[in-house]
This record gives C-alpha cells, structure tokens and sequence, in this order.
C-alpha cells in the first residue's frame, strides 16, 4: 500500500542525484509542485523524462538539475519556446543538456513497453525523418509473418515516475479523470512512484472517464491542493493561461529567471 | 466586408474540410479552421485531439490541445498510448492539420531545429510532438503555413514530418500509408502537389494577390499551376461564424 | 455514422459465407442472439475467433457454420467441456473444425495488433509449451535493443466483429460498461462491425468504466433486449447460470442438440 | 469439527496466502482459497480476476471469472489486454492459483488435450486460458489438484503451462522470470519442489492419510520428504467462515 508522506519527505526520499526521472500530465494534472520541490532539494544530473516539457522543466533545466532531456515536444503551449531549455541547449547555461528526442507516438509506446515488463515497443513510426540519424534509441524490427520492416523503440523505466491527480482514499489509492494521458504507464514502467493528489478522501467514488492506480504500485502520496497550478485539475481548477503567457517574459531571461526561482521555488 | 490574411487562410482550410469525416487537430489555426468547418458546411466533423479527446466538441477554441473542455465534450476520452496506436496509426482519421517552422518544396517538414548542426542549433525549436505519425498516417494532410523565403526553404535543416520525401514513390519505399500533404494553404494562396512531380505548386491565389508575390516569398522556383484560379473571397457569413469564434474564445 | 439495422437485415449484410468472424465478450455482454441469427441464416465455412468460445460456439458449431476455430479457451464456465465442440473435433460432427489455438495473452495481444494497424504483437508468452510446436501462427522476435528473443504472435483482422452492448445513441455512438473485456480492440481490428444494444437512447450518459465506440467505427447496430443472455448485461440482467448447467445435457447428445437447435434456434 | 479432503484443501491453500499482496485467480477452488484468506488472516489480499477485476471483494464467491459483482467490487476494471499486458506479464503479482487434468514431477500443467496425438485426441480439454503466462509471469505458483493416478503422471501428453519443464535451470533457459510451482495442494497432503531437483516432494500429509495413500495415487515414483509434516486440520473458525462462504454463494 502506498504511504501518505509530506511533499518535501516524499522528494527527499524517492528523488535521488543521478536517477531518471519522469513527470507526467498531458496539458493536465502537471506535477508542478513537485517538481519545484525537486528543484529545492536541489537534485542534480537527473535525465529528466516527458512527452511535453513545459514550464516546470523549463525551471527544473534553467535551476540546473537535469543532465539529459528525453521528450517529444518541448515549448510553452500557445505561446512559444522554452527559452531555459533553449539557453541550455543553444548555450549550455547553466548546464550543458543532452538531447534524446522522440516523437510522441514512440515515447508513448516506450512507456507502454515499461508498464508491459517489455524491453521494446512496436510502431509506424519515424520512417524517413532525421530523427532516425539522431536518436540512437531507435532500431527497426522486422515482422516475423509478413516481413515487413517497423519502428522499434526501447521501453522507458524510469527509477521514479511522479504524476498529480485529484485524489487517493486512505489506503493510497489513486483516482484521476479526465484527460489521463500517459500517467498509469509512467507509473507502472518506473521502479518508485510519488503522486500528489488533490486531496485524500474516505471513498473513491467512481467517476465516468477515470483511471484508478491501486495503492499497491503507487510508492507514496502526497496531498498537494493546487499542486498542478499553472495546468489544471479537472473538477477543481482551470488552466491559468497568464501564467504561460508571463512565463514567457521571466523565463527570457537569465537573471529575471535566476531572481524568479530564489523568491518564488527556492525560499518557498 | 473586409478580412485579414490569417481570416481567409483559416477559412479557406476550412472550406477543404468539407466531405471529410474525422479530422486530426493541433492548436493554432489548424484548430480554428476545424472548429470553423464543424460552424458552417461540415457539423458532423469528428475532432480528434492527442491528448485523448475522441469527437470533442468545444464551444470555444481551445487554448492547448489539452483544454479541459474537450474531454468535457468529446465522444470518448482515451489515453495517449490509445490515440496514437488505436487511432491514429491504423490510418482511420481522414485528415491530418500541420505546420512548420521551415518547409520545402515536397512538403518535408522541420520543427525540430533551424541551423546546420543538430547538436549545436542555431535555433532550437519544440521538436516532433504527434507529427511524424500524422503526416505519415492521416490518409491526407493539409498544410498551414504563412508564406516567406525564411520558412519556404529549398532545403529543410531537419526532416521532422516526411512530406512526400525527395519525389515520387518515396512514400511508399518508406512504407507511409497516408497520402501525404495535399493541400497547402499560405497567406497568399493555395499550393497543391503536381501529380507527377509531387512538387508543391501554386494552384490558387487569394483576392488580391499575385503569383509574383507567392514566388517572391518562396525559396524554391516556385512552380505556378497553368490555370491559377483565384480563391472565393470569405463570405460575410463565413467571416460572421469565424469572428465570433475567435472572440468567444478570448481569455 | 453506424446505420440501425434489424437483426436479421445486419448479419445478412454483414456476415457472408467463408467470412472470419469474431464474436467477442468476455463473459460479459455474449452476443449470443446475433450469433444464433447467423446460425438462422445458415452461414457456411466461417473461421469463428473468440477468445473464450462457450455456448454459443457450441451452437454455431454444432450447427455446421464453422470450418475453422481460432480461440484461447473453450468450455461451458463452471459446469465443464463443449459437447458439440468436442464432438467436432474428436469426430469430425457435423463437420470437421480445425483448431488454431492460443493463450489470452495472445490472442488479446493478436486483436491489439489489428486495433493498431501492426502486423504483429509482441509479448512474453508460450515459452516450454508445445503450443509452440503446434499452433503455427506463432513466431519469435528479438529485441534490437536487449537481444532478447520474446513471442510473436500475428494480427487478428476478423472480417467482421460481433458485439453486444448496453447502448447506442441514434448517431449509433455505441456505449458499454463494466467488464469490457477485449472489445474495443476487436471491434477496431475488425473491418466490419456489428454490434446488437439493450435499447437506442437520445443521450448517452457517461459512466463509470464506461468504453464508448463511436458510431463512425462501427458498421451497423441493431436493438437485440436480452441479447446476451443467457450471459449478462450489467445493469440490465444476470447471468442465467441454470442456463449454462442445462446446456450440458442439451449438447451431450447429437439428438437431444438437433432437436433443441430446430425448436428454440432455426424456427424462431 | 468433522470436515471434507475438499475443505481440507481450501483451507490448507488459504493459509499458504498469508503475507502474500496479490493473487491471480480462477475459478473454483482457487477462489474459494482466495476469498477465504480475505475472511480470515488476508484480509488486504489483491484478488486479480482475468476478466479485468483488479482488487475485487467479491461478498460471494464467483460463478464464473466475469461475475459482474467483480467489476462491481474492484478497485479498477481495466480490459483483457490491459491485464496480461500492464498486470501479469511485469511479474506485478505475487501468486498465481492453476489446477490442471493432468500434471507431472516438475508441475508441468496440460489443459489441452488427453492422448498422444494433439490432432486426434482421446479428450479435448478446454486449452490454455490464462494459464500459460500465469504459471510464467507470478512470482509464485500454487497448485491445487485431487490426487490420482490419472491426473499425476509420469509425463504429460501436452505441455500447456510449464512448471519446472524437464527439471533445475530449465525456467531460467526459457526466461520464466517467476518462481514457478511452490506449492501443490492435493486430497492427501502438500507437495513443494526439492530446491535441487525441483521435483515435487511430499512434504505434508493431512491428518488421517497416508504417503503410501499418495505414492498409490502418484503416476510417478513420488518423493516423500524425511521430514515429513502433518497439517494442521482446519480450525472451527477456519471451516465456520469457509462453511458460511460457500452456502453464501450457492445460486
């Protein structure tokens, strides 16, 4: 059964220097906080592992935490780049960072491979890009029955898998709705998992649309109200689209960043 | 009644959207445009979005693909493995809406970084996402990109979405099942592939346009259809439907 | 859009002679009244696919439709063996069936592969077993990555898949719940479908556990109450379990079968 | 308490679940096993059905794999393919429940076919089910099987699920990555593997039987161990919840 912990004793405890480290949530349910927490504790070298970098890898790359970037689209959604990971790639500051780049297609299928025990997945994909010369997680696979040749691509395990959903009973039972994306993959591919939830309740209700995780392959729980701010959390609050817009203008540069993150992640 | 290039591209992509039954939408124009169509001619138009939104029906444009108001209103809600695998990869959506940071004259698309070295980009820009897979598997693509020698480029710097490759018959060497971009709409006109070359060719210029202009804006010698037809220009309806999207979908 | 049929008006549409056929729920929702409609319709030399062929297998084959079974596991659950089964391929009545047999994994594994447009799957499946050896449609892959060498097993692409659900919505948006076994997948490998509803209503609810096919995936609905029975349909009816203890008399004998066939199935 | 060789098993498998989370089940005595250790010491024990019931509390004992009150009970109900593929085949579950027709020294299980000849068969059983990848996939496998000649014998007429295939390291040349058979429960006693030959050795005897009873009903020369156990007979208790379980759910 998964153990309800504090967010700081959760990080500290699952997050180590050095480990693989996925944050899932597609457009919804972004584990913001805890990935600021990560960045408080001041974790260094992670391969940081997500479809959709977004704001929270902009501050976890710009606060120099990740050593290498594993993703399949990496930009501030409806307002433009991440200018942390650009500076970080273009310019190494603070860190120079690996690139290992996908297309959503395969790194959704790489999770899958995780949750499924599977050392690869199986998919059309790739074929002709320059992804093919620049990746070097991908091969090709050759069908058995029919002989034709498909993409293959190695599953991710992530040493620890973090996500946020709305809520967990008691026993560490996870409950999370609406857009779920690749969230039970990301946990059931990695080795420890910290979720953050809403809120904790005595029953989960079922709800239409809704994916439980079972305690019992959920490492800990954290209850974190507001914990996907900017994103949002269906059936407790919208997406705050000011925040993106403004991350543009504090992320543009190194010392509005550096100035941001000391009042804003790591005093708090 | 008056209209802005960005209104008559977003409608003529719209108006290609008629007879189509499933659509594969990213944000940004290509979205306005869908939900412009599903408002006029084609209101049985199914919505697909990558983040898991089957048949979503949103009555504002959404601001991310993720908007909370597409799982609200959509048919069916899967996972991301889900839409990529069970939808899009078999090939059962009709159409496919992209665009590019650079793209060239068979519709090869570059999203990933501009500059000669990979490793060391002049610029580098958010990567794949869902459009290697869209662009090989939509059974069509269409193309939304405003015209310009820094995007219209002879060469792409990376080949992030196989357009139809280096010419005829390379899809099907790369085994992509859809058919490709076929349609590209620009704020100048409509370009569409030579069926023999594959090479994108302007076949319609907007009101007021001229093939000069599109050649000008264009880094390759830009082939110009023998029977260049001009576009309609936006109805007032069509202009009437597509504002008032836009302003209800305001923040 | 999904087009309402009758019951008799689908199958002969969509169920030809010769044709791979799925019949898929498991041991949930059994379409049990289309199949017994295309036993009616005398259909011929049908390779039948099912993961778990019970009762109404039992029928269709001791009716003569099948040349070929493609399955997992087959018996009548809780009570025993399949008489008409047994009798098919111990004796060759009324006709001689070949067998094409898998594991669940497998076959689940098959139809995910038709669902996803992939000419293969691949899992850690029938190792040391003499499946192997006897089940053709069975190969190996290995791993680019890892060198492993795991199983694979083919894509299902039934000719036409036949379900049974809850409901429909009149743009034949077809909606089911509780276990949903492999369902989705069957119906989306398939490359027609046929789905027979307890009843058509105006606005399908979302509920929990819920899959919902939507109406431009799906071939034909038909409204079939009780479709399923004697199996379940959860919110509807329970499982006829004397039912299921009765047909083991019913089919131990090719008489007692004959008769039972022309009374209940071929004049109604 | 006088009670039955059946109640004899269910309860001596019940309590072989003590500190184990999860537990792949079938139907019929397995089950009953099962959801009797619930009642008893197990009461967090992970009841795992096939048919998609992850953490079903089932208040009677299944008629069939796909009781609608698993769904119903479960804390998840996830697809066929999700449960092979995300559930059993990661070795996520911790003991696997299979009985058989026939098995032999090493627990090799055939649900098959009986005869030599797999296309001409004396018997056709039912097949494989789920059987094959649980008896690779749990960590631990538990047997439950009534003791006969004609069911234990010397060798199997069709391998279905593998045990410890011809003997030490064969699991591991196959890349079963679970323990394999740890535990057979028959009518006379408990059979557990010899940590150097893997055979199946008689370990406990119930009370009131015999290891001649069993090298009797053994189609192979069965191993008894020099320390042979007793079991414990069923407590009041034990046979009082099991008794109340099983009258609970008849039809």
């Amino acid at each position: 059964m998964a153990e309800l912990v504090g967010l700081a004793e959760g990080v500290a405890s699952l997050v180590r220097d050095g480990d693989t480290v996925a944050l899932e949530g597609f457009t919804h349910l972004i584990p913001v906080r805890a990935g600021q927490e990560i960045i408080r504790q001041g974790r260094r070298d992670l391969t940081l592992v997500r479809m959709t970098p977004d704001i929270v890898y902009d501050q976890l790359i710009g606060a120099g935490c990740a050593r290498r970037l594993v993703f399949s689209w990496g930009g501030n959604p409806g307002v433009g780049s991440l200018h942390r990971m650009r500076d970080a790639v273009q310019n190494g500051w603070p860190a120079p960072l690996e690139l290992e780049e996908h297309s959503h297609a395969g790194m959704a299928n790489r999770y899958v491979a995780g949750a499924s025990g599977l050392p690869f997945a199986v998919l059309r994909g790739y074929a002709g890009t320059d992804l093919v010369a620049h990746t070097t997680s991908l091969a090709t696979v050759t069908c058995p029955f029919t002989g034709e040749v498909l993409t293959a691509v190695p599953a991710l395990r992530p040493d620890v898998t973090v996500i946020h959903a709305q809520r967990a009973d008691r026993e560490g039972n996870v409950q999370l709705w609406g857009l779920t994306g690749v969230q039970k993959e990301a946990v059931l591919a990695a080795s420890r998992s910290l979720v953050t939830v809403e809120e904790v309740v005595d029953e989960l209700e079922p709800l239409p649309d809704a994916v439980v995780l079972p305690g019992w392959v959920v490492t800990a729980v954290a209850v974190v109200p507001g914990g996907a701010r900017p994103s949002y959390a269906q059936g407790y609050y919208d997406r705050d689209n000011r925040a993106y817009l403004e991350w543009d203008a504090v992320s543009r540069d190194r010392d509005t960043f550096s100035a941001w993150l000391s009042e804003n992640v790591l005093v708090a | 009644m008056t209209y802005t290039a960005e209104e008559m591209m977003t409608v003529t992509a719209a108006r290609a959207l008629a007879g189509r039954t499933s659509c594969f939408v990213g944000i940004g124009l290509p979205s306005t445009a869908a939900n412009l169509a599903r408002r006029l001619h084609a209101p049985g138009l199914v919505l697909i979005y990558e983040s898991g939104a089957i048949g979503a029906k949103p009555s504002r444009l959404p601001l991310s693909i993720g908007d909370g108001e597409l799982a609200e209103t959509a048919d069916a809600v899967v996972t991301v493995p889900e839409v990529f695998n069970y939808w899009l990869q078999p090939g059962r959506i009709d159409v496919g809406f992209l665009s590019a940071a650079q793209l060239d004259r068979f519709g090869n698309l570059n999203t990933t970084t501009i500059g000669a070295d990979y490793r060391n980009p002049v610029v580098r820009l958010p990567g794949a996402g869902g459009a290697p897979e869209i662009a090989a598997s939509c059974r069509e693509v269409f193309l939304m990109l405003r015209h310009s020698r820094r995007a219209f480029v002879e060469r792409v710097d990376f080949v992030t979405s196989v357009g139809y490759g280096d010419g005829p018959g390379h899809r099907e060497r790369l085994g992509l099942r859809g058919r490709g971009p076929v349609l590209l709409v620009t704020d100048i006109g409509v370009l569409e592939p030579d069926p023999a070359s594959c090479e994108l060719t302007l076949t319609k210029i907007h009101p007021g346009r001229t093939a000069a202009e599109a050649r000008a804006a264009t880094g390759w010698e830009l082939a110009v259809s023998g029977t260049l037809a001009e576009t309609e220009p936006p109805t007032d309806e069509e202009l009437d439907v597509l504002r008032r999207l836009v302003k209800g979908s305001e923040p």
